[in-house]
């Protein structure tokens, strides 16, 4: 698989967990991909520069300048789209009102800690509104490459980064597996479409426990 | 009360050593003609308050290679690399703070908040050397209001009273910063007679507008243009 | 999802003990529809977070009427004498606020706000008991957020996915009790397709709002009249 | 001359103070008199309910209940008037945004402490927003009757019910005098048209200090 097609999957299978009706809020990278793969509608796409609304943009000649999202991408403006400051925005991100945020992460430790905005050694430039949506989403779903372009895994057993939030993350799906947090431990839950258990254990540094009920993709 | 003015005019109250707010998301948003007038204004030293510093040598990227900014506090600067440039070498000063604590700090500059308590960043190394606070069994963070000499931020239109309203993701940060500093600037693609904004739609009432100027350059598909 | 309801399957949502939001200053922009069936729905000890207590007899008078009342937080409820006689018949606890306090703390509840620091109290009665820091050479007080189980809201229109537009000066408190409960009910005079209000102009996001209900009691000269 | 005749002349001296285009709140009593003597569009009436650019209500047929003043008594909206929530409305006075506040009391003290909000032995039940425009407004206008029906001075030495804030006042109109309070001092500065000197310094409980260019209003 390209590193694309990686990118399609993790997203796909994101999507599914989308409940009908969820205000999803959708971080950079990976999760920029998810929306096409959600019925038209069926969730509300919340972004934090200031939006509740957004869809894919499907032709070059809407595009407008000044309509973009979070990661400053051209987007378009759903049926019921309604705008506002950044301060009403974070503060639907940091009251609760958001129920979903999928996020794409540097490392996500056993303990469901994730780090997302600094790299030791390098200096601190952007947190962007990473701390928020850990601070106050309802759930907060990771997608990410399961390893690092050095083959390193980013399922850790502690984070060695500068973690984003003492809040941890409910749920990550990777191109090998979708673990859950729970009980505050790592549960794996599901293997992706012809991946096998010994692959994602030595893939996966972090310790993790195996759902009785482990769901195996086609 | 007349408040409209050419740039070079309102420009002229941005004094050296001055905290600015700069509205805008990147480019989204972002009062381009100010910031380009400011540009050809002699002044330096200052701290400056917005989401970004442009990008390299765009925008607010050539206030910092004009050596004019002496500290930016905003959430991501890593769009512009020379940010990081400037400050190895000592010639910058960076705030980081989340976005959501930046848009709360602001607007509690201009409600008159002396401090709140946010979740977010508790535990983190930007809440480093802050005070925290166990509420209702989860750690808070105090963080203090956000305040500024001048405001430079954009709309779509101002009346004549300098009412203002937005257009659509090009809101951002510019109603909030138009609440938080001793003189605001906005700079409008239209101004209409008082009385032709609906009382309803209006976003920021005009007491908090000081000065109304009419933008020259915009954001198009093309990128930043001359109207 | 069918937001739509009628007023009584609403208020099912009202359980005893609850803590209820009501918008409104006096009657203007008070859900009258909704403090209407609230008056038939069989629950108390509930704490009412509203900037009145209706006027005596009417509104939210009624329930104070009727012993559903446990405690009353609100800014002004001299315009209702019978609050007083039951505080001192000890049947009602009373908190009273600053105005710009108690929507500063609905909003910050909403906002998921720890705690504030105002100036406004600070040094007077209202202020006791309550932590005080100078910050900057002024005394400040820490105000709590408010939280609430249900809010009742008036609105002039929803969409039907929730988005809520105001009218004038009723709209005060409701979109701030809009955010700040666990079940938001708005009462409106017109439901209109979504996609019919314009994106720019919607104030309450349908994201906050869990009910719609269509007013049956509304405000004119003459007072509460059947529409 | 009646209480209405005085209440005018105190409310029609408090317009005088109105510098042209700023931003005034009116209190609830004589505060809502001064609006006719000022010139419509010359400076900006804010409610704290919601709204900038009160105006008159000058027509019966054009009175709507849902808009109303901080009194609760119908208004009109001026060109260019915009409404906004309770918070935010707060915001711009307790933000500093609100260039004049113009206030009743009970009491107002040497010092230029102001107490308009309870009274001992009384229920406290209502402050609405008195506190927050203390707190906040750039300059604070007392308007007052000299006396209580009592005819016991309003000017003390000291207030003897609860203070509002601990933000003195600037000015304090009544219908014999008008005083400021210079570097924590009372001083009279003005005589209203027919009052004596001697007058005043009867019905004042407070001490004061005698401008040296007293104004005799005629």
């Amino acid at each position: 698989m390209t590193n694309k097609d990686i990118q399609e999957l993790i997203a796909k299978r994101a999507a599914a967990e989308l409940k009908p009706n969820s205000v999803v809020n959708l971080g950079i990278g990976i999760p920029t991909l998810i929306a096409k793969y959600v019925e038209p509608g069926s969730v509300f796409f919340h972004t934090e520069n200031g939006m509740l609304g957004v869809e894919e943009l499907t032709s070059e000649e809407d595009l407008d300048p000044s309509l973009v999202n979070a990661g400053k991408l051209p987007i378009s403006e759903g049926i019921g789209a309604s705008y506002f400051n950044s301060a009403e925005s974070f503060a639907m991100i940091r009251g609760g009102h958001v129920n979903v945020a999928i996020l794409g992460a540097l490392q996500v430790d056993q303990e469901g800690y994730i780090a997302n905005w600094a790299i030791p050694g390098k200096n601190i430039m952007g947190v962007g509104g990473a701390m928020d949506l850990l601070s106050g989403a309802g759930k907060v779903i990771v997608t990410t490459n399961h390893t690092s372009k050095n083959s390193e895994s980013k399922i850790v057993a502690k984070c060695s980064y500068p973690i984003t939030s003492l809040r941890k993350v409910d749920v990550i799906i990777t191109e090998l597996a979708v673990f859950k947090i729970e009980d505050g431990k790592l549960v794996l839950k599901e293997l992706m479409p012809g991946v096998s258990l010994d692959e994602v254990k030595e893939k996966t540094e972090a310790s993790f426990e195996i759902s009785e009920e482990i769901i195996v993709l086609r | 009360m007349q408040k409209q003015m050419k740039p070079e005019e309102a420009i002229q109250k941005i004094q050296s050593g001055h905290t600015l707010m700069v509205g805008g998301f990147g480019l989204v948003g972002a009062p381009l003609t100010l910031i380009d007038e400011l540009t050809r204004h002699d002044v330096n030293q200052l701290t400056v308050i917005s989401n970004n510093l442009g990008e390299a040598g765009k925008g607010l990227g050539i206030l910092l290679r004009q050596g004019k900014i002496k500290k930016a506090i905003g959430s991501y600067f890593t769009s512009n690399r020379e940010v990081g440039d400037f400050y190895n070498q000592g010639k910058l000063e960076i705030q980081l703070m989340p976005q959501g604590t930046m848009s709360e700090s602001i607007r509690a500059g201009g409600a008159g908040i002396g401090g709140y308590f946010t979740k977010t960043s508790a535990g983190t190394e930007l809440a480093k050397g802050k005070e925290t606070r166990e509420i209702n069994g989860e750690l808070y963070v105090l963080e203090n209001p956000l305040k500024a000499n001048v405001a430079l931020v954009k709309a779509a239109k101002a009346d004549t009273l300098g009412n203002l309203v937005y257009y659509k993701t090009a809101r951002n940060f510019n109603p909030l910063m138009a609440t938080a500093a001793d003189f605001v600037i906005a700079e409008v693609d239209e101004i209409v007679e008082a009385g032709e904004l609906s009382p309803e739609e209006i976003v920021t009432p005009h007491l908090f507008v000081d000065a109304i100027v009419q933008s020259q350059l915009i954001l198009s598909k093309e990128g930043v243009v001359s109207k």
